[in-house]
């Protein structure tokens, strides 16, 4: 019998270096990862800076320019291009004269902030229900989906409407929407955390945490959470754009921010009447919304791919299959993991 | 509220009214008056019968039935189908803003005070089955809009007719000869027995309760499926509740009894549910039916207006309307800072109407308001400006009266206002008004309501917010119907909607409006309006903001315009597609 | 096998490769089967070397892709997986490939019809089949060659057919692809023909279910019937029966013989089992590292090997007929007669009973089963798949609740006490689990792992903890200075050793060892299976082994308890059950194994046919 | 399997149930007095009054709410006024605004939002899977980025844009479709068609970035499991391992997503049918809610929640039916 070291023979450093390098790795080597992350961090400090760079513009976002805008003609801004001038960098709001440059950049908080917002509540509910779901026994879990299934089934829209019509007048708005949007929307979230838990729960080094005599919480703690950590972070990613949509979509609706507060949400459903007469106005926040969503998508999906091992070795000829090893059962819900807010179309 | 000319409720329509609102000015800054809407009087040739009119709207047309429309229904479609006593004289401008006959052989016969009115039908009336029109139909027509089930209708028939506030309608009420007040003592004639005088009662039957409905043909809630017409056009087809009709010729109708309403078109269909913005571009394009069509609810919008101002063949294409309406900031005395009137002059020297005209979509959409009264003469507006304070506002003459009233370092109040994004109560003109006021070292806190809460909160007696966004509408151009239920005291009303926002119990008031109501010269009695209005102005309980106009864009074939000051809408009854 | 880095394997002490083994006459092919004129060889292979760029791992079949995705960051730049490889095979001939994990005897499978293609993969050297250069070949000649000519069987028959399309469909499809000419109809026949064939009984009917209503063995048949379907000259099978139990690999081979004897086609047997080996094929090619190592006729390097890397095989794989001698596990017994307490009994369970599923299809694990386990001793658990063994190893241990039944530890009834009165026992009950990836925690350090159960049992001195962990990563074998490192940095093996030192960390009375050695190679094995035979000596430990390889379980058991369908069928000292096995289940069982010498094999083969 | 869809469609009808409470609830609480709105612009309290006891609005909500319930299970009688109208169960009550029964308008609606969901569907999976399966093959090339790029281009965009974008571009400048307003199936299959093209495909490009990535990773996964290099070790051509083997492979979850973005759908696509002026479900909703016409609220309510739950068993009985290896439990 020779001794053990002879198959511990092996040392560390000379094999596979650890995952987390590896991830950075990868996602550096993703050209678009880096340039959608880049676009990211320019728009948080865009956003931070606002009034220091509006400031330096010499505006700010609420101030009217009567003088600025023809009001023959619907107040449409005088000058071309909507009006943009030295003072005015993005010209000028139809209808007011306010700055656009300072409303974008404002905005930009808003939208941010209430898109950040919402996927902290929607990641935060769904870890909690997914982890129960996964834990708990089996009534639980009915329960718990059974429940989902009636937020689902509830049109988003009426309960928004609802909710900030009954919500006392000065209740922060952006609060209140980051919770409507939040608590309305993190089934794909528990979905997963769900799957995976489920999935988790069967293998045996969670067994041999409890063989260790380790209680739920710690075998929560110590032995799933950090597993569940990578997909759900991929996944937020993914939820941010659609949750700067769904801002959009209920401004567009009349039940988004409060004026004089711009979002750029706001901003696009008073400006789509404005198409023809002034572009720049609607071109302006639209074209924000469309980088940052894509910035945020691409980042989501390369993220993915990065924390992913399956996404490397596919598409070699072999098989996965281990000795005894039975082929993996597959996650029935894994579909509605897929889907994003039904409130946007 | 009284938005005749406005369905307030859909979402569409909203949207519509902003877009409405916008209008005016291709036809252009120049002409904000009747004359110019001649503009419209479409390409020269003479109008003639035959095509198809397409109507465009946003509001479905659901309600049709003559019980539950809040008004005249205008030029619009209703008024194709039902024919009233008398009704609004269709021609453009000023003159448009007076009761003519209709099914009445004159505007009604008053007894000396007032309080007794007579009517005569004319001969040879019919419905759509060829069955004559009688006295009692009418009356039938008006008994029934006193039932629950068909509730909708304007309040005066119950505040005017005698023992109208008690009587339920001929569901519940099964006496045989129903309402007492109104007489019918033979086939031809109708007796209106009022509380008190109202010389107005010929301007009030143009309404569309006064429409004839056969008792035989009465299917309650569901009538407005397929209403009995007394017009040129009958019902062929009712889709979608009101989502989709095509009107067809009435036989039976006469052009020889109907002065009023021309009928061109040999078929009229109207779609509605659509987009405002869609509804004006499909306008502007004019693609196959589209060329003959025009819209009775929705309006060109600023951006469409910056848009169309540009184009000379469209410019063309725009009829300017007027409207007896004002929006205004109202305050509620009983809240404070506002029971203390320099702060209201304050505020009302702060305002930079210049910002609110513009956040209203512009000088075309919106012509600057000093007066609580339209500008115009059958409303007897008489030009005032209590409290002076220029294009752009006068922040500084603000502030002294601030601090006499000892708000001298700065005074923090909130504005109420709906949330709908409609140009008279919504947040664009509210963050008008905020910004004014920023200058005169008032803090406005904005506190923006869903439209069904805000108008449940600015039409309560009790929790009526201290300022708020206000607009009053007239349901026929007169002093009267703008006047009494929002100054008049004995209109504040607890467990219904209250528009005395001020909450004014002036008897001296109260007494002239009953003094006015006794004038049957309406002339005479828009004078007085006008003087009456003017007192009341210098108490600085509203602040006048602006009185909308109206641009009214219409297909390329379109001919034979008229657009009366009546309510500013595009007459369907006169319009051409020959 | 799961995941075992093709570094993994150069487990073994360097010296053992001695430059002069690998002398190329040693390699020459014709060599071994002198006087035989070959023309035209089925296989030839000369010089092929296959080197997969980073990031891949060797060709998957051995390990690369991993089960349970945490294993695994990135390989090394490059990996040689086969280096200047030659051999080759006279038609109708049989050649058994075999190797550890990360020999590289799969990639050599792939590579003979050239499956690296567009897989970025690094190949050189010729390789012809059937007359085929196969890595000139274009496209149209390779697909000729693929299925028609050589057809290929994989290991894990289930995921090997398309669970979407009927089995006959799948089998009238390849046939069509080489049989252009033929009707979808005829196809379909041919397809019922070749399953009846492999002894698919009601073929026409059987023909139209899809795989998942297969089991294992007729899967396997199915892919075989697929193979046969173009009357290929050679047949390379991939691990053909791995993932198959005992019996049904019997089966399985013996079908493979009777064929090839039918249709006197070639076969290549790529396989890690020299049992597998002996009863199938005429040569035998040992592989290690790439490299051939030993290749000559299967008597003579089953039962003589030179090459010294081919003794250790042998002297590693535990031998189901062999007599007791220097036993790894056996208990010593020590103290049972000490204490009179129960003559020592430790633990027993008596009627336990476990079910699964709800109200509607519920299924019995574990049916009525009572076992008692002393002091120190060890107790073998042998049974096929789906026999119940690894519930009840989880019950002794109260990871599972018994459905009905009491489960004593020391007299005292612990198969109903919840988790916190269970706390005190936990520490003295362990496990150690069958796969070294699931079983670790793939985000924490192995020392952390090994530091959990001491933590949980409430102990706060770190300085403390961390003496502990490193003394029992050293006692495992392991260098404690690999605290920190995680376990995807290891073999197999090693993953193995953490998972016992973990284990041990409370200072278990009782180790339950489910399958512990069935994921390693045999030489591992036998390390892995040395060490718990020395802890246990050391620590007095009684043991529960759990395992399907009945050689193993001789090897190490004092006492063995045959396991079938939940039920224990036979239960007695080693030598009773092995030598007088008393249940025909048994008896089936022991027929089943592979045996290392030809001849035997060949006779069981033939009592079996008989049978 | 066809217990497991009983079971959930009984626990489905749980979920409506509790529906109709919440939204019940939700009403209770919301501002605006539906008999107010109901009467018109200027009622006086005693009208109001009548209509308040009209509508039954003066009873508590809990006798509202059982009504309600049973006039879904054995039906209601309501007065026209001039006559008796019997609305038979289920029945969901009777307009507050205009006295039309509430499964009327739903039916009216109906064939709109379904027309707009359909056709949509149709183009969103063409483009979706098309996409999809395109940059799984094409893995890292130049189309997969420039498709991805699209379909992502396609979700980042608010409907309400890309719709009004399409509307300026091709019925305002181009003139080549009519401005959508919605024409019958029955009445005219080919205007039909044409005036919901624009819709549809507002729609479809919102929709298909979700199916095409869907598609491309489960193709992706396909591609790797092991039956697939047994084809191709038994030299099946390439294109047909893709098309038979791969795409069958990818389909299930496509599947069943489908079905469950259909059934939200049926819910009405608010913001398209707003926009495009198409007398849909959501178009009712978005102005029900607003006038507080809670039978029409909670019928529409529980129309979507009814769809929903039916897709979401749908879905997971096709996932099975297509996936064999999928367990329903």
């Amino acid at each position: 019998m020779t001794s053990p070291q002879a198959d511990a023979a092996l040392p560390p450093h000379e094999v596979t270096p650890a995952r987390k390098g590896t991830v950075w790795r990868r996602l550096r080597q993703r050209p678009a990862a880096v340039l959608s992350a880049a676009v990211l961090i320019v728009l948080v400090l865009l956003a931070l800076g606002a009034p220091l760079l509006a400031a330096l513009e010499g505006q700010d976002p609420t101030t009217y320019h009567d003088d600025l805008i023809d009001s023959a003609r619907g107040g449409v801004p005088l000058g071309s291009y909507g009006g943009i001038s030295a003072d005015h960098w993005l010209g000028v709001e139809p209808g007011t004269g306010r700055d656009m440059f300072a409303r974008l950049l404002y905005g930009a908080r808003v939208s941010l902030l209430i898109a950040l917002g919402a996927t902290a509540v929607q990641v935060l509910i769904g870890v909690v229900v997914g982890l129960a779901a996964g834990l708990g026994n089996r009534l639980a879990d009915q329960v718990l989906s059974r429940f989902t299934e009636v937020l689902t089934a509830l049109p988003m829209l009426v309960i928004a409407i609802s909710l900030t019509a009954i919500v006392p007048a000065d209740f922060p708005r952006p609060l209140l929407l980051v919770l409507v949007i939040g608590l309305l929307s993190w089934f794909g979230t528990s979905r997963i955390v769900r799957a995976r838990t489920l999935a988790l729960k069967k293998l045996d080094h969670v067994a041999a945490a409890r063989l260790g005599g380790a209680g739920p919480l710690r075998v929560a703690r110590r032995e799933l959470l950090p597993s569940l950590a990578a997909p759900v972070i991929t996944y937020a990613a993914v939820l941010v754009p659609g949750n700067i949509v769904v801002e959009a979509s209920l401004s567009f609706l009349g039940i988004g921010v409060r004026p004089p507060t711009a979002s750029w949400g706001q901003m696009l459903s008073t400006a789509t009447t404005w198409f023809r007469a002034d572009p720049v106005y609607v071109l302006l926040p639209a074209g924000f919304l469309l980088v940052t969503v894509l910035a945020f998508t691409v980042l989501g999906d390369v993220v993915r791919t990065a924390l992913d091992p399956r996404e490397r070795s596919r598409l070699r000829i072999g098989t996965r299959a281990g000795r005894k090893e039975k082929p993996p059962k597959k996650e029935k819900h894994d579909v509605r993991e897929k889907r994003e807010k039904e409130a946007v179309v | 509220m009284a938005e005749p000319s406005r369905p307030r409720h859909s979402a569409p329509a909203r949207r519509a009214v902003t877009v409405a609102v916008a209008v005016a000015l291709a036809a252009g800054a120049t002409a904000c008056g009747p004359k110019d809407t001649a503009a419209g009087d479409g390409a020269g040739a003479a109008p003639a019968k035959g095509g198809t009119l397409t109507v465009l709207n946003s509001a479905p047309q659901t309600n049709f039935d003559p019980a539950r429309l809040y008004t005249s229904g205008g030029g619009k479609v209703p008024t194709l189908v039902f024919r009233t006593l008398t009704t609004r004289n269709r021609e453009n401008g000023a003159v448009g803003a007076k009761a003519v006959p209709d099914l009445a052989t004159d505007t009604g016969r008053p007894s000396e005070n007032a309080t007794v009115w007579t009517y005569t039908l004319k001969d040879g009336l019919k419905f759509e089955d060829g069955s004559p029109i009688t006295s009692a139909d009418v009356k039938y027509g008006i008994e029934r809009s006193f039932a629950a089930e068909l509730s909708g209708g304007a309040p005066y028939l119950r505040d005017w007719l005698v023992g109208g506030e008690s009587y339920q309608g001929p569901y519940k009420d099964k006496d045989k000869d129903g309402l007492k007040s109104i007489e019918t003592p033979d086939e031809k004639t109708l007796v209106f027995h009022l509380k008190k005088p109202e010389g107005e009662f010929p301007l009030l039957a143009t309404q569309t309760q006064f429409a004839p409905v056969p008792k035989a043909k009465d299917t309650g809630t569901k009538y407005e499926e397929h209403p009995v017409s007394s017009g040129p056009y009958k019902v062929a087809k009712n889709t979608g509740d009101g989502e989709h009709l095509v009107l067809e010729r009435n036989p039976y109708w006469s052009e020889k009894t109907d002065s009023e309403r021309h009928a061109y078109p040999d078929t009229i269909e109207v779609k509605s549910g659509l987009d405002s913005a869609v509804i004006n571009q499909r306008l502007a394009t004019g693609a196959g039916p589209d060329a003959a069509a025009v819209t009775t609810d929705t309006n060109l919008g600023p951006a469409e207006l910056a848009q169309i101002s540009g184009d000379a063949g469209l410019g063309k294409r725009v009829g300017t309307g007027h409207f007896g309406y004002t929006d205004y900031l109202a305050f509620n005395p009983k809240v404070k800072p506002f029971d203390d009137p320099k702060v209201r002059q304050a505020v009302a020297y702060a305002v930079n109407r210049q910002s609110v005209v513009n956040a209203a979509g512009g000088s075309a959409l919106a012509e600057p308001a000093t007066t609580f009264l339209p500008n115009g003469e059958a409303f007897g507006h008489t030009p005032y400006d209590p409290f002076p304070a220029g294009r752009t506002g006068n922040p500084a003459k603000a502030k002294e009266l601030l601090k006499e009233a000892g708000h001298g370092n700065g005074l923090s109040i909130t504005l109420t206002h709906s949330t709908a994004k409609n140009f008279e109560t919504g947040p664009d003109i509210a963050t008008a008004v905020q910004e004014a006021l920023k200058k005169a070292g008032i803090t406005v806190k904005l506190q923006g309501l869903e439209d069904n809460d805000y108008k449940e909160k600015v039409h309560s007696v009790d929790d009526a917010p201290g300022l708020f966004i206000g607009g009053w509408g007239a349901d026929w151009p007169s002093g009267g119907p703008f006047l009494a239920p929002v100054f008049d005291g004995r209109q504040i009303v607890r467990d219904a909607s209250n528009f005395n926002h001020a909450q004014l119990d002036d008897p001296a008031v109260n007494h002239e409006i009953d003094e006015i109501n006794k004038l049957t010269d309406l002339k005479a009695a828009a004078v007085r309006w006008g003087a009456l209005d003017k007192k009341i102005g210098a108490q600085a309980l509203s602040v006048p903001l602006f009185h909308p106009v109206y641009k009214r864009l219409y297909g390329k074939d379109v001919k034979n315009v008229v657009i009366s000051d009546w309510d500013g809408v595009l007459d369907v009854s006169q319009v051409a597609v020959k | 096998m799961t995941s075992e880095e093709p570094a993994g394997t150069t487990g073994a002490a360097p010296d053992l490769l001695k430059p002069d083994l690998l002398k190329p006459d040693l390699l020459k092919p014709g060599r071994s089967v002198p006087g035989r004129p070959q023309p035209d060889p089925l296989v030839e292979v000369r010089d092929l070397s296959v080197a997969f760029p980073g990031g891949a791992g060797a060709f998957p079949a051995d390990g690369g892709g991993a089960g349970g995705g945490d294993a695994g960051g990135e390989g090394p730049a490059a990996v040689q997986a086969v280096d200047r490889l030659s051999f080759s095979l006279a038609a109708g001939r049989a050649l058994g490939i075999v190797g550890e994990s990360g020999s590289g005897k799969s990639t050599v499978a792939a590579a003979l019809l050239d499956l690296h293609r567009g897989t970025g993969a690094q190949v050189s050297g010729t390789v012809r089949v059937a007359g085929t250069d196969v890595r000139a070949a274009d496209e149209r000649e390779l697909r000729r060659l693929r299925g028609g000519r050589a057809a290929m069987v994989f290991q894990d028959p289930l995921s090997s057919l398309d669970p979407y399309y009927a089995i006959g469909d799948q089998i009238a499809e390849v046939y069509r692809v080489h049989r252009p000419d033929v009707s979808r109809r005829a196809a379909r026949a041919r397809a019922v023909e070749v399953l009846e064939r492999v002894g698919i009984a009601d073929a026409p009917r059987r023909a139209r279910s899809r795989p998942h209503e297969f089991s294992g063995g007729m899967r396997q048949r199915a892919l075989l019937a697929m193979a046969l379907a173009c009357e290929p000259r050679l047949l390379i099978a991939d691990e053909p029966t791995t993932a198959l139990d005992v019996t049904v690999q019997a089966q399985i081979l013996d079908l493979l013989h009777g064929l090839r004897a039918e249709t006197g086609m070639g076969l290549l047997l790529v396989t890690h089992d020299l049992g597998v080996v002996a009863g199938s094929v005429d040569e035998v090619l040992v592989m290690r590292g790439g490299r051939a190592v030993e290749h000559g006729p299967v008597g003579e390097v089953l039962l003589a090997p030179r090459a010294p890397y081919t003794k250790e095989l042998l002297a590693a794989v535990p031998r189901v007929d062999a007599q007791p001698d220097g036993r790894a596990l056996r208990g010593t017994r020590a103290g049972r007669d000490g204490d009179g307490s129960g003559d020592g009994v430790l633990l027993e369970a008596v009627g336990l009973r476990r079910e699964f599923g709800g109200r509607r299809h519920r299924t019995t694990a574990v049916d009525e089963v009572s076992l008692t386990v002393r002091e120190g001793e060890t107790v073998g658990l042998v049974g096929e798949s789906g026999s119940g063994k690894t519930t009840l190893g989880r019950m002794l241990v109260r990871l599972l609740d018994p459905t009905a039944g009491t489960l004593r530890y020391r007299g005292r009834d612990i198969g109903t006490l919840g988790d916190r009165q269970l706390r005190p026992f936990r520490s003295e009950l362990q496990m150690v689990f069958q796969d070294p990836v699931s079983s670790l925690n793939p985000r924490r350090s192995i020392g952390e792992s090994v530091a959990d159960p001491l933590r949980a049992a409430g102990d706060r001195d770190d300085a403390r903890v961390l003496r502990r962990v490193c003394e029992l990563l050293e006692r495992v074998g392991l260098d404690p200075a690999w605290y920190h490192r995680y376990p995807h940095e290891f073999s197999g093996g090693q993953r193995q050793r953490v998972g016992i030192a973990r284990a041990l960390a409370p200072g278990p009375r009782l180790l339950v060892c489910d399958e512990p050695v069935s994921a390693l190679d045999v030489t591992t094995q036998a390390q892995v299976v040395g060490l718990l035979g020395e802890l246990q000596r050391e620590l007095g430990l009684a043991l529960v082994f759990i395992a399907h390889d009945l050689a193993v379980v001789r090897a190490v058991s004092d006492r063995v308890a045959v396991m079938r369908g939940g039920r224990i069928v036979e239960e007695g000292s080693t030598e009773e059950v092995y030598e007088r096995p008393r249940h025909p289940y048994t008896k089936g069982l022991l027929a089943a194994v592979p045996v290392l010498d030809p001849e035997v094999s060949a006779g069981r083969r033939a009592l079996r046919a008989v049978a | 399997m066809t217990g497991y869809a009983l079971r959930r469609l009984g626990g489905g009808l749980l979920v409506l149930f509790l529906l109709t409470v919440a939204v019940y609830a939700l009403f209770y609480v919301a501002p605006g007095d539906p008999a107010k709105l109901a009467c018109g612009p200027r009622c006086n309290p005693g009208q109001i009054q009548q209509v308040r006891e009209r509508l039954e609005l003066d009873a508590p909500v809990l006798t509202q709410y059982l009504h309600f319930l049973q006039g879904l299970v054995a039906g209601r009688d309501f007065s026209s006024g001039t006559a008796v109208l019997h609305c038979d169960a289920p029945c969901l009550g009777l307009s507050y605004q205009n006295s039309s029964p509430v499964t009327e308008l739903l039916a009216d609606r109906l064939p709109v939002t379904a027309s707009l969901a359909l056709g949509s569907m149709v183009l969103w999976l063409l483009l979706g899977v098309g996409t999809g399966l395109l940059s799984a093959l094409r893995r890292g090339g130049t189309t997969e980025r420039v498709l991805t790029g699209l379909t992502l281009a396609g979700t980042a965009t608010p409907v309400f844009i890309t719709g009004l974008l399409l509307l300026m571009v091709f019925c305002a400048y181009l003139q080549w479709l009519p401005f959508p307003s919605y024409v019958p199936l029955s009445e005219d299959p080919e205007q039909w068609a044409w005036n919901l093209l624009l819709p549809w495909t507002a729609l479809a490009l919102l929709e298909s970035a979700k199916y095409a990535r869907l598609t491309r990773s489960s193709t992706l996964e396909t591609l790797a499991e092991d039956h697939i290099r047994t084809f191709r070790a038994y030299g099946v051509r390439e294109r047909s391992v893709v098309t038979r083997h791969a795409l069958r492979g990818a389909l299930p979850p496509v599947i069943a997503l489908t079905a469950l973005d259909l059934g939200t759908m049926f819910g009405g696509a608010m913001l398209t049918e707003e926009l495009f002026g198409l007398p849909g479900i959501g178009q009712l909703l978005v102005h029900s809610v607003r006038v507080v016409d809670l039978p029409v609220v909670v019928g529409v309510v529980l129309g979507t929640g009814a769809a929903v739950i039916v897709a979401n068993v749908v879905a997971d009985v096709l996932h099975a039916l297509a996936d064999r290896r999928v367990a329903l439990t």
